[in-house]
């Protein structure tokens, strides 16, 4: 069943060379031919992966690839392994899948950008992290690339960096992913002082040894590294602001690959969380109210880009979701076909972008269809995908985290993933209606909107087609493709019988919520027989919260960032110089004074100091009169 | 004990004593006529025949004339320190050997006051004591030429003195000890170098040490042209400015028999003393030493003073280094044995 | 009392010893204080010598050559600083030169 | 009591006077004359206990060039205003004797209640003889036996005479040191001197219409002609002309 | 067998190049330069083939070298290395030349003198690592201080004398302490055994009372702590860094801070078994408020030095966490942290001193933007920040993954609160990389593309100001040249070596295994 091969580390090794080439030598020689040499990077790598899924899909066997010890501190054992399985390689797909198309569409979008070169060192590298920690065999290893794709996040995020707000959301986004981290890395932490192991395998066959209490701080903290990462709640807020990176970067990291990492994590270990019933309510409760909270923010956002990354935001909610309530394969099925129609949403709303010289608030918008007919459709294409209507791939799957949610014991939960639902349909119909319908609210004299590049064009479509045609592995449900490739990873997880009454019931109550909400957006932004703000103005206090993200941010800067700022200064003023500089000082001072106290003594009258010698003279010859028998003897 | 001893060697030191006395009386006539016969002068000539009664006249007049002791004078310092000066200047005699024992009266008469075996030494150390009396007096004048003149004259006497006891040391060295007696004994043997047979003298193995000597001896004894402290010109008289009558007169004795101990030193110390062709006797030695006399006026005939830095200079930049290059010489000729002569 | 010993050495020593720290006690010309030391080491040389000439050793007059050279070396260094330093505060008294306090 | 210990005590009584001078007289030189008078007594005493050559050494070094030295430097230093003139210090003249006093009684006591018990030594009178003297005696435990102390006695005089002509001559040393510190010292001083390297003041520049004053306040006034320059008085007021 | 002597010839060939310079008193600036260089490049050559030839497979020292010096007292030549003194006398080496090529422009003053120093304090900091005699590595100890307060004392900045003194004080204080810690083990030793020895190895072989080892340990401890720093003895180093000249603070950080974590190592855990067992809680306590104080106070400091010094802070308190850890784990990743911390601080410092020597000033509100200028300064910046902040795959994760897995272990409590430094490093030290090479140089106008212009024209909004307010009129930022070939030479290596120890640790890891191992032994009292 295990096959040792040595082409598995091509798959890593090879952007990864890209991102060094580039990096090391595209500011004075490569400079605008850095593609050249990161998009058949990525290429090699993708065509690999394929390899390699067809091999493990297939034979259903798990190839290997051992590489090296990395550390080695007594039983601290840590190799580097390379291991692909089916859970893998349906995630290798996607990630140099979509990598790939990025990688093309961003020949054309960041053309014109001083730091091309520095994009296409950038973008490789991340793609080698997410690889590796997809590939990794342990939970180490995972983490190293865990960071390291935080660390490609942290690069892009910032990629323009002379602009505050970029600089802000990439550190933000790393700051915010090290708290999920922190937890991450107790959890690694623990697991091994338990386990003595941190190898996947030796792990999940060791979890049942364990107290019920270590397995749920395991998980909880595994979890909290996943919240980070996968911006769950309340972890969220860095993913609306690493939109300040170039949309390429929008579209492969923060929506269709990196996000999903904790995702991907949680169902890698879900040995662990099958262990902790707890830990699996906790994480499945997180999901629900990220997919909510952040489906009504992104109603009430006017920035493009925003709206689609809430919408990730809301998506991984279902994800999370899915997870919590057992249904692992719609989980990872919801993670496959959201990493389709996300990017496409992305590199769409991207290539708007590009059309309307940067501008993202879609109240400059408006009447697009009319001048980019291919960026219309697909992202309309996209948006219902998200929406989840009918026969698009975000239907399949979402109705899937749906079903799974209710048989899986937490029918309240899908009922939460239904409003959701509509917020979803609405928000992403507002986008487009928004965007691409009625009047044009810019100057078209000054802007003459067209259709990208072919670059730029064929990405979309290609990711049009899949977002629309992926729901199809997992049709039917519960014995698609999909399921029968991801079975084997899952098979420890308990399995619902699931009735097809049921399936067929929440299919068609999520289909009437999304066009549910589908009717509201048209009402709202095309006839306009809804009023937006007289809404608005009607939910009062409800909008204002929606409208600022809930206030996590404020509550955040208030609570955390300024207290701990004032802590700092204070401790710094008042104890390091103050009190133990001080007391340094101060014991210095007290010795200078006692020696000037002493130093009067020193009078600098050579008499004085002759009657002195005399003195001990007189002395000592009276002692050595005196005692000299028994003392010097 | 040997109170005979005791009493011979008094009795010998007085009849030395006394004839040093005369000697130096008529010493400063010999320097007065010889100075005048240089000068194309005649000298004294009008005392006595030849003059020969002008030191008995010049000692009348000294003697009957007032002792003046200034007011502003550090009066006991004043009135001891000519004293001190004179005392000094004989005893360095004592030490050097006339000759042979005599036989008289069944008692052995050494022709020597005192055999010290650190005689060479004895006379340094009475060199260096015989400073006092000039510095002491020249403090004591409360005159600040006086206080000059001596100053300059303690700072010469010590410079030279070190010169004059390095510039012996070669000879120390070869003779192997510091007694006079020895060092005499050793230059009266014969030397024979192939067809030459010369005298062990040390003025022939130990030219520049006796060159040095002479030198240091001159500057020792403030004569010309070392003759600083009392240089007329410009400190009026040195450090016997205020001193008159008799006072006066012992530092002016005390200058002749200090050249007289100093020519006889010479003369036993380089030139074998007492040794000489046909016999030996105390006569080659008085010649000996007239002739160290007669080249102390033959000096003052000849050579102007020196300026006082040259003086110094002189001292410790030249002879100083030559000395201490003739006891190295010295010292190795003697290691290699070469110089078991 | 009636033959020469080590111990009249040794009072004599004591004595001139001791006439010599009161001298360095009392006086204050600088000069005087030097002359005093002197007086200080040659005491010691005395009983060193006493010792010498009752044991019928050297090693007491080879120390006292020592001591000679060194207080004249203690001479010359000594004069040099009283010279140096009535140049600079024009006084010999030591209770005017305070340098030593600074 | 022996003609030995009569000259003896003879000898240590004058000595014992002269030292008593030395404390005693006002005057520094007659300190130097009782000082003189007391080594020469001593280099006599040694001569008792058959020392002949450190008794010529005592009297050549200590009366011969240490007491000059010493007289030549107090006759160098204002002869005329010694501190003794102007008062002693009743203090400590009473603190010095009680000490000294005490010191006597305690030495006194040492001496007097103990006796010498160390071995006699080889040399005799006879032995001294025998190599031809005190001095050759001496002269050859010193060349064996304290080779090593003798040579460093040497350089002790070495740097001591280094030293004084150092001490005497700074004006002339000052330079040399410095061109020594040059090569040769790390100095703790911050190479640029100051933290803030201090800026010259401003010059006054031409258009100002000030001359600069002199530093007696004189201005100074630029010749024109080597007459003029003659004509202005070196010192003293300024001529108005 | 008769053998180079390799460590001697390690520690003495910079002496001798100081010595050369002592005496070629007019030798000029640059051929003063080139004799450091080669000097310290021998020394590194050296240490390079030793650490070839090191065999990582033996626990005991080697390259031993030995020959009495004062027998009667026990004292002795002795010299070797093991696992752990290895690596850190390649450290030493390395950034001793670093530090000579990194002072050969910006010290322009008494140049003789300060090569002098430098090589001097190289002599010393070797001597105390490869010494297995205690006298002798006192005397290397206390020679390493003097020059290194004559660099921060005559080549420092404005307040350096001050700074000076405090580190002299500070550090003698604690190693007079350590003396009479030395003193009395020797004189114990001696009562119980009759053996007067001074031989580190061979003063492990003895048994302590408790007490004895309570108080004793104490000794040691404190003048490791101060090196070390310890909070609460880490004021001194805040003003050393600031104020010493770059490759001081190099030096300093590198290699000096080192030392007092390798005294613990070699010399209070053998030595002292028992006393470090019951010590060892209380010295947790201290490293984790050290560990998050040091992370604390960088948060809040306006100066460039002063902030790298305390995040040096910071990350010695994984080392001590790790030492006292008293695990495997803790303790080899105690020492790739020294390594580690050896490298990236060291490369902060000098990146300061890049910026110093072109702005005169380390106020950070001075800076902005230099990314566009500087790109490889920026880039180099940011990679050593990135390493600072423990990014895995760069050698700071290594040791800090290792110490906070050794304190988990051990402490639970240790290590969760150790690791919430992690987020405080990231903060810390992306807040200070944005605010040097991000963004915009101070009162620098937004780019026409950037959204805060855009939102200054329709808003209304004023775009924030790069900088910040400084008092003192600073050079313009924008006109910085990027770093010289000479910089980029000695930041280069340091960038290789923190890659190669994050991504493959094992060599070093293999290294220092056995002899840490044989250390756990000794506290522990089990067998390997």
């Amino acid at each position: 069943m295990e096959r040792t091969v040595d082409w598995l580390v091509v798959i890593p090794l090879a952007p990864l060379l890209a991102a060094v080439i580039n990096f090391l030598f595209g500011k004075w020689w490569i400079r605008h031919r850095a593609h050249w040499i990161a998009v058949p990077a990525v290429g090699v790598s993708f065509l690999t992966s394929i390899v390699a899924a067809w091999t493990v899909l297939s034979r259903h066997e798990r190839l290997h690839q051992p590489l090296y010890t990395w550390i080695r501190a007594g039983e601290f054992h840590v190799p580097v392994e390379l291991v692909a399985d089916q859970l893998t390689v349906v995630m290798l797909l996607v990630v140099t899948g979509v990598s790939f198309l990025v990688h093309v569409y961003s020949i054309g979008y960041m053309h014109h950008d001083p730091g091309y070169y520095r994009f296409f060192a950038w973008l490789p590298l991340f793609v080698f992290s997410m690889v590796m920690l997809v590939l990794a065999n342990n939970f180490l290893v995972l983490f190293v690339f865990w960071e390291a794709v935080g660390l490609c996040s942290y690069l892009l995020i910032g990629f323009w960096f002379r602009r505050r707000s970029a600089a802000e959301a990439a550190k933000k986004a790393f700051v915010v992913n090290r708290i999920g981290d922190f937890g991450f890395a107790l959890g690694i932490m623990l697991l091994f002082t338990s386990l003595r192991t941190l190898d996947y395998h030796a792990v999940f066959e060791a979890i049942p040894q364990l107290s019920s209490g270590t397995v749920t701080a395991i998980a909880l903290l595994l979890f909290t590294g996943a919240i980070g990462k996968s911006a769950q709640l309340p972890l969220f807020v860095w993913l609306p602001d690493a939109m300040e990176g170039p949309t390429p970067v929008s579209a492969l990291i923060h929506a269709a690959t990196m996000v999903t990492a904790g995702i991907f994590m949680v169902a890698r270990a879900h040995p662990i969380f099958l262990a902790s019933p707890i830990a699996l309510w906790v994480v499945a409760v997180i999901g629900a109210l990220t997919a909510f909270v952040a489906a009504t923010i992104a109603t009430t956002q006017f920035d493009i880009k925003r709206v689609v990354a809430y919408s990730t935001v809301s998506q991984l909610g279902y994800m999370a979701l899915a997870l919590g309530v057992g249904a692992w394969i719609p989980a990872m099925f919801h993670l496959l076909t959201h990493a389709f129609f996300k990017a496409l949403l992305f590199l769409g709303s991207g290539a708007v972008m590009h059309a309307m010289h940067d501008e993202l608030d879609m109240r400059r918008m408006g009447g697009l269809k009319r001048w980019m007919p291919l960026t219309y459709w697909t992202f309309v294409i996209g948006a219902a995908a998200n929406a989840g209507i009918v026969p698009l791939a975000g239907f399949w799957s979402k109705d899937e985290i749906l079903v799974g949610a209710w048989v899986g014991g937490a029918p309240l939960l899908a009922l939460v993933g239904l409003v959701a639902a509509f917020f979803t349909a609405l928000y992403m119909f507002r986008a487009v209606f928004l965007t691409f319908h009625g009047q044009p609210r810019f100057d078209p004299h000054e802007l003459h909107p067209h259709d990208p590049p072919a670059t730029m064009a064929v990405p979309l479509v290609i990711l049009a087609i899949g977002a629309a045609v992926t729901g199809f592995l997992g049709v039917p449900p519960e014995t698609g493709w999909i399921h029968h490739a991801l079975e084997p990873v899952f098979e420890s997880a308990t399995h619902h019988k699931v009735s097809l009454s049921l399936t067929l019931g929440m299919a068609l109550a999520s289909t009437l919520v999304a066009l549910a909400g589908l009717w509201t957006a048209h009402a709202a932004y095309v006839r306009g027989t809804i009023s937006p703000a007289a809404v608005a103005e009607r939910l009062g206090p409800l909008y204002r919260l929606a409208a600022n993200g809930w206030y996590f941010d404020v509550f955040y800067q208030r609570s955390v960032v300024r207290p701990l700022d004032a802590a700092a200064n204070w401790l710094w003023r008042t104890v390091d110089v103050g009190i133990i500089d001080g007391a340094v000082n101060g014991s210095a001072r007290i010795v200078a004074l006692t020696a000037q106290m002493w130093r009067r003594l020193q009078t600098g009258l050579v008499a004085n100091y002759a009657l002195a010698i005399a003195l001990g003279t007189v002395l000592l010859v009276g002692i050595y009169l005196a005692f000299g028998s028994t003392l010097f003897r | 004990m040997d109170w005979q001893r005791l009493l011979v060697s008094y009795f010998v030191g007085f009849v030395l004593l006394n004839v040093l006395l005369g000697l130096m009386a008529y010493m400063t006539w010999f320097e007065r006529r010889v100075l005048a016969r240089m000068q194309h002068r005649v000298g004294p000539n009008r005392t006595g025949p030849f003059g020969l009664l002008q030191p008995i006249a010049d000692g009348i007049k000294l003697l009957a004339k007032e002792d003046i002791v200034p007011a502003n004078a550090d009066r006991l310092v004043f009135l001891v320190a000519p004293l001190l000066s004179f005392a000094l200047a004989p005893l360095g005699a004592a030490v050097i050997p006339f000759g042979e024992s005599l036989h008289l009266f069944g008692l052995e008469i050494p022709l020597l006051v005192a055999d010290i075996n650190v005689a060479v030494l004895y006379v340094l150390a009475l060199g260096s004591i015989g400073v006092y009396g000039i510095i002491l007096g020249g403090y004591a004048s409360g005159n600040r030429y006086s206080l000059l003149g001596a100053l300059r004259s303690t700072a010469q006497v010590i410079s030279y003195e070190l010169v004059l006891g390095l510039s012996l040391v070669g000879v120390f060295i070869l003779a192997g000890s510091f007694s006079l007696q020895d060092i005499l004994r050793e230059q009266q043997r014969v030397l024979v170098i192939g067809p030459l047979t010369l005298p062990n003298w040390y003025i022939l193995s130990q030219p520049l040490a006796f060159a040095l000597f002479l030198i240091a001896a001159v500057a020792e004894t403030n004569r010309a042209p070392f003759d600083l402290p009392e240089a007329e010109t410009e400190l009026v008289a040195g450090y016997f400015t205020e001193y008159s009558g008799f006072r006066f007169s012992f530092y002016f004795l005390a200058e002749y028999i200090n050249m007289i101990v100093v020519s006889l030193l010479a003369g036993t110390l380089f030139v074998g003393g007492i040794d000489g062709p046909f016999a030996d006797g105390v006569w080659w030695l008085a010649l000996k030493a007239l002739f160290f006399l007669f080249f102390y006026v033959w000096l003052r005939a000849t050579l102007p003073r020196f300026r006082y830095d040259q003086l110094m200079g002189l001292a410790w930049k030249v002879l100083l280094p030559l000395a201490l290059l003739n006891i190295g010489l010295t010292g190795l000729v003697r290691l290699w044995g070469i110089g078991a002569l | 009392m009636t033959e020469l010993s080590a111990t009249h050495f040794l009072l004599l020593s004591a004595a001139l010893f001791i006439i010599g720290m009161v001298g360095v006690l009392t006086r204050r010309n600088i000069l005087v204080i030097f002359m005093c030391i002197e007086l200080m080491l040659n005491a010691v040389n005395v009983s060193l010598i006493g010792f010498a000439w009752e044991l019928h050793q050297l090693t007491g007059q080879v120390f006292a050559l020592f001591v000679i050279a060194i207080a004249a070396a203690e001479a010359v260094v000594g004069l040099g600083i009283v010279m140096a330093l009535t140049r600079r505060a024009d006084t010999v008294d030591i209770d005017e030169l305070r340098q030593l306090r600074e | 009591m022996s003609l030995q210990v009569l000259i003896f005590s003879l000898l240590a009584c004058v000595s014992i006077l002269g030292a008593l001078g030395v404390v005693i007289a006002r005057n520094p030189v007659h300190s130097a004359i009782g000082l003189v008078l007391s080594f020469l007594n001593v280099a006599a005493i040694y001569l008792i206990a058959r020392a002949e050559f450190l008794a010529v050494v005592q009297v050549i070094v200590y009366a011969g060039a240490v007491i000059v030295l010493v007289v030549f430097v107090t006759m160098l230093v204002h002869p005329d205003d010694l501190p003794e003139f102007h008062g002693r210090r009743p203090l400590r003249i009473v603190t010095g004797l009680v000490l000294g006093v005490a010191l006597l009684l305690e030495v006194a006591a040492a001496v007097l209640t103990r006796s010498l018990s160390g071995a006699p030594g080889p040399w005799t009178d006879e032995a001294v003889a025998a190599v031809g003297g005190n001095t050759q005696a001496l002269g050859q435990t010193l060349y064996s036996d304290y080779m090593l102390a003798i040579q460093l006695t040497a350089l002790l005089l070495l740097a001591a005479t280094i030293g004084a002509i150092v001490l005497a001559r700074p004006e002339a040393v000052s330079e040399r040191v410095a061109a020594a510190r040059r090569t040769l010292t790390i100095s703790l001083a911050h190479p640029r001197g100051l933290d803030q390297p201090e800026r010259p003041p401003a010059l006054p520049r031409p258009s100002d219409g000030q001359v600069k004053p002199a530093g007696s306040g004189r201005p100074i006034v630029l010749a024109r002609s080597a007459n003029e320059f003659t004509e202005q008085p070196a010192w003293g007021e300024w001529r108005t002309p | 067998m008769e053998r180079l002597p390799i460590l001697s010839l390690i520690t003495f060939s910079p002496l001798v190049g100081a010595v050369i310079l002592f005496l070629w008193g007019n030798a000029s600036a640059r051929a003063v330069r080139w004799i450091a260089l080669v000097a310290s490049g021998v020394s590194f050559a050296l240490s390079l083939a030793m650490l070839l030839r090191f065999d990582p497979g033996r626990a005991g020292m080697q390259f031993t070298e030995s020959f009495e010096w004062l027998p009667e007292l026990g004292i002795a030549y002795r010299l070797g290395v093991d696992g752990i003194s290895a690596p850190l006398v390649g450290l030493t080496t390395l950034l001793t030349l670093i530090a000579v090529i990194a002072s050969w422009d910006p010290i322009r003053h008494r140049v003789r003198e300060y090569y002098i120093t430098l090589l001097l304090l190289a002599t010393g900091m070797l001597g105390v690592f490869v010494s297995l005699d205690l006298f002798l590595f006192y005397v290397f100890w206390e020679i390493v201080l003097i020059p290194m307060a004559l660099i921060i004392g005559i080549w420092g900045s404005a307040n350096r004398v001050y700074a000076a003194v405090k580190f002299f004080l500070y550090t003698l204080a604690g190693s007079l302490l350590m003396l009479v810690g030395i003193v009395a083990l020797y004189q114990e030793y001696f009562q119980q055994t009759g053996i007067r020895t001074l031989d580190v190895l061979e003063l492990a072989q003895g048994t302590y009372s408790s007490t004895f080892q309570f108080w004793t340990f104490l000794a040691f401890f404190l003048a490791f702590a101060i090196k070390v720093p310890m909070w609460p003895f880490h004021t001194w180093l805040p003003d050393a860094h600031v104020e010493a000249p770059t490759a001081g603070s190099v030096i300093l950080a590198g290699v000096l801070l080192k030392m007092g974590g390798y005294g613990f190592l070699r010399f209070n855990l053998p030595l002292f078994p028992e006393a470090t067992q019951r010590w060892a809680p209380a010295i947790v306590v201290l490293s984790v408020i050290a560990i998050l104080y040091g992370a604390l106070m960088a948060l809040v400091q306006r100066d460039f030095k002063k902030l790298v010094a305390y995040s040096s802070v910071s990350h010695m308190g994984f080392v001590t966490l790790g030492i006292f850890a008293l695990n495997q784990q803790g303790l080899s990743g105690a020492m790739v942290v020294m390594l580690s911390h050896g490298f990236v601080t060291s490369a902060l410092f000098l990146l300061v001193g890049v910026l110093y020597e072109r702005a005169h000033t380390r106020e950070l509100a001075a800076f902005g933007g230099l990314a566009r200028n500087m790109p490889i300064f920026a880039a180099f910046f940011g990679f050593f920040a990135l390493a600072s902040l423990g990014l895995p795959g760069l050698s700071g994760f290594v040791g800090e993954f290792l110490t906070l897995l050794g304190g988990f272990r051990s402490y639970r409590w240790a290590g969760v609160l150790g690791t919430v430094v992690v987020i405080l490093a990231a903060w810390y030290m992306l807040r200070v990389y944005q605010r040097v090479a991000l963004v915009r140089a101070p009162g620098e106008p937004p780019d026409p593309d950037d959204p805060e212009l855009r939102m200054a024209i329709t808003q209304g909004v004023p775009p924030v100001a790069g900088g910040g307010d400084t008092d003192q009129h600073t050079p313009d930022p924008r006109t910085f040249p990027d770093v010289t070939w000479r910089e980029a030479l000695t930041l280069a290596p340091l960038a290789l070596l923190t890659l190669w120890i994050g991504v493959y640790p094992l060599p070093v890891l293999d290294m220092i295994e056995l002899s840490v191992r044989a250390i756990l032994a000794a506290v522990t009292g089990e067998s390997m």
